[in-house]
């Protein structure tokens, strides 16, 4: 027990003048206090900042999408009737991983240059802003992926009154990706290469949003009613809004550790 | 006897379905047991190396 | 009181010799019980109508797939108590659980392939059942890797606490999405696993694996969870008494 | 008279096989400043991390004006503000940017206050160049600002005054200074002596290996 007891006796107590800065009392922080929700909308604008200022990142997960959906007509077929009953399950196996190649830097940046540390220490609920950075993160991949998933599949033979049910299918869904993938970018931010280990964590939880996601786009494409299916993917994204959040702040509460 | 062999003509899935749960119970059962030895193993050379504090 | 209980229950000298001590009170049953049930299985009970003795598959089968949801779920209440009260044991139990499950998972992929083959003529068939088994062996491995990505026993325990309970909020989502997309696309499975209807000679056989199985589980568990739960401790004073023999 | 006081009692913590923390006590009331010095791995860092609440002690408690840290997180957390080794500043970022973002999650900002702070660390010329671009000193400045912006009356410091100059080096001890003679409670992890001018307030502890 070394180190115990080496406390050093407090002498006269100091003066306490109030310059410099000044001490609010305690409890007194929630006066001026910035809410749980500005708190977040204020790591929103930061991560949309910061994306904006690194613009090869924002444009690199859109391109691996554009590739991916290219390599299939050329390994299959340049046959629109054969890639049209595919489009759909092409198209979403596209965007699943398009959106798990940005997840990687979604905390690691701010964990390596000790940002979220702060935010981890703010006084404000982590869920809330995990819960902006991920609408950071759909803002900046999901929602640029939703507009290009109907190229996507137009070029491989889906008709053009497709297109408002593919973007919406693509959007709702990956809402869903972007919040299962935060809690397994949360789970391997203590991990250096972790590029795999996220793939085999996140994958077999996003299989759900893929089934529903896939159906929808495919009856899209068949020009039928893809209501149910999108509802299902609706529930999928409120289910992940309220839990992903939560298991994403205990996650990165324990990597911090 | 044969006749049991044979599984009715299914003896080329049943043996195969039933040597493949035998064998996965027989290595948890090594591997459980390994793991146990190997822990104990290692507990004893921390104690060895004068780990102990508290 | 319960408290103190829960306590004593937990800590890792009690654990540990409440484990060696009950561990042959769960084996030998266990042991008999997976004896009985295959020779009720392979020999006393009649073959099927429609599948012959194909389905005598089922005996090891159902008790795999049991033991692949079971111990999941074990898994991730362990992981969910250790998380929620800091209880290095429970940890430990979760640790324990993986490969478990891990290897029967396998085991019910596999029995299961084997089980369809001369229904389907085809060794793979995307089946729900075998389609969620699947997902379910993902699952244990992506578990399994993000434990041994950490040098910190503590900190894999509570990180991989996180992604078993996230896993066990996901395992019925999509087993039904499995189910419903697979209803789209083709004939409902063939494996009808303890239907009611089923003889009193095909099913006593059956229970009788499923408890063995579960039993063995339990055995197994312990014998694991003694090693976990050692090599958790850091030198405690304790070790050298329950080590030494 | 204020009644702050960050109190540590028998304070256990391990990493891995290692036992860094073994009983650490520790005491600090408004108005003191306690200075931790130690060998490199004799645990500075770590009982920073364990007493701002990032790190669980195995055993032990901290305490906040009585109260265990850990009965209400965020309370406690809007009252204290650690600085780690690094700055924690975006490099894409300008030094005010980072500022607002940093210190903006917690309390509403005044322009003029944000150009005090930045002022009072000499920052006037580079407050609105990217932080990529700022020498090490510069960024750990620029940390300083958001540490004094927070105006919480709790400072965990993480060996504050690395990368500065002589005359950064005394920034740090007025800041300090200010800070105790205002009430405010502060821990700083320190290789050499703080040019703290407030000798009676400062309180030593020396963490040791093993």
């Amino acid at each position: 027990m070394t180190n115990s007891g080496a406390m050093g006796r407090r002498d006269d107590a100091p003066v306490r003048e109030h310059e410099g800065t000044p001490i609010p009392a305690r409890g007194d922080h929630e006066r001026s206090a910035v809410s749980a929700l500005s708190a977040a909308r204020l790591m929103l604008a930061r991560d949309l900042k910061l994306a904006f200022r690194k613009r090869s990142q924002l444009v690199q997960p859109l391109a691996f999408f554009a590739i991916v959906t290219t390599l299939f007509p050329l390994g299959v077929s340049p046959e629109l009737t054969r890639l049209r009953p595919m489009a759909a399950g092409v198209v979403w196996a596209a965007a699943l991983l398009s959106s798990l190649l940005a997840l990687e830097l979604l905390f690691r940046d701010d964990a390596q240059d000790g940002t979220l540390e702060q935010y981890a220490l703010c006084g404000r609920s982590l869920t809330w802003l995990l819960a902006a950075k991920t609408a950071a993160h759909w803002l900046l991949t999901g929602l640029p992926l939703a507009l290009m998933a109907p190229l996507a599949g137009l070029a491989l033979g889906a008709p053009t009154a497709a297109v408002p049910g593919i973007v919406a299918s693509v959007a709702v869904g990956t809402v869903a990706l972007s919040l299962i993938g935060a809690i397994g970018a949360a789970l391997t931010l203590g991990i250096r290469r972790s590029g795999a280990l996220l793939s085999l964590l996140t994958l077999p939880l996003e299989i759900p949003v893929l089934i529903f996601g896939a159906r929808a786009t495919e009856l899209a494409i068949d020009g039928r009613a893809y209501g149910a299916p999108l509802q299902l993917l609706a529930a999928l994204a409120v289910l992940g809004l309220t839990l992903a959040p939560l298991a994403a702040a205990a996650a990165v509460r324990i990597n911090l550790e | 006897m044969s006749a049991f062999l044979d599984m009715g003509g299914y003896a080329a899935y049943v043996w195969p379905a039933y040597a493949v749960t035998l064998t996965v119970v027989v290595l948890n059962i090594v591997w459980a047991q390994r793991l146990l030895k190997r822990s104990r193993k290692e507990a004893l050379h921390r104690l060895a190396i004068g780990g102990t504090q508290k | 009181m319960a408290w103190t209980w829960f306590h004593r229950l937990a800590s890792p000298p009690h654990v540990y010799r409440l484990a060696g001590r009950l561990t042959p009170w769960l084996a030998w049953p266990a042991a008999v019980l997976i004896v009985a049930g295959l020779i009720g299985g392979l020999v006393l009970a009649p073959p099927d109508y429609q599948q012959g003795d194909g389905y005598r598959i089922l005996y090891v089968h159902a008790p795999s797939a049991w033991m692949s949801l079971m111990v999941y779920t074990t898994m991730a209440v362990a992981a969910a108590i250790g998380l929620i009260w800091r209880m290095k044991v429970a940890h430990a139990v979760a640790a324990s659980c993986a490969p478990i499950g891990a290897s029967f998972t396998f085991a019910a992929l596999v029995t299961g392939s084997l089980w369809g083959a001369p229904m389907w003529g085809t060794y793979w068939q995307w089946d729900p059942r075998l389609t969620s088994e699947l997902i379910l062996l993902f699952l244990y491995l992506g578990y399994m890797g993000l434990r041994s990505a950490f040098d910190d026993v503590q900190r894999a325990d509570r990180v991989s606490a996180v992604l078993a309970i996230v896993g066990v909020v996901n395992v019925p989502i999509i087993h039904y999405s499995v189910i419903w997309w697979n209803s789209l696309h083709q004939a409902p499975s063939v494996m009808r696993l303890g239907k009611p209807t089923m003889p009193l000679p095909m099913l006593v056989p059956l229970l009788m694996m499923l408890l063995g199985f579960t039993l063995f589980f339990g055995a197994l568990l312990l014998v694991r969870l003694r090693g976990e739960v050692l090599s958790r401790e850091r030198a405690a004073s304790w070790i050298s008494e329950a080590v030494r023999p | 008279m204020s009644d702050l006081c960050l109190k540590g009692e028998n304070v256990h913590l391990w990493r891995g096989d290692h036992h860094v923390l073994r009983g650490v006590r520790f005491q600090v009331a408004g108005g003191e400043c306690l200075q931790l010095t130690g060998a490199n791995g004799a645990g500075k860092t770590t009982l920073l991390r364990t007493a701002c609440g990032l790190a669980y002690p195995e055993g032990g408690e901290i305490t906040w004006c009585g109260e265990n840290i850990r009965k209400d997180m965020h309370a406690f957390h809007a009252q204290l503000a650690y600085l780690g080794h690094e700055p924690p500043l975006k490099a894409e970022l300008t030094a005010r940017e980072n500022l607002c973002y940093w210190v903006g999650v917690r309390r509403d900002l005044e322009r003029e206050e944000l150009d005090g702070a930045l002022e009072r660390v000499g920052a006037d010329d580079w407050a609105d160049r990217p932080v990529r671009t700022l020498s090490a000193g510069q960024k750990r400045r620029a940390a300083l600002a958001g540490l004094t912006l927070m105006r919480v009356p709790l400072w965990l410091l993480d060996e504050p005054t690395t990368n500065l100059d002589a005359e950064g080096q005394k920034l740090v001890g007025s800041l300090i200074d200010e800070h105790l003679r205002a009430g405010g409670v502060a821990i700083a992890a320190v290789h050499h002596g703080l040019a703290v001018s407030m000798a009676s307030a400062l309180k030593r502890m020396e963490l040791t290996l093993d």
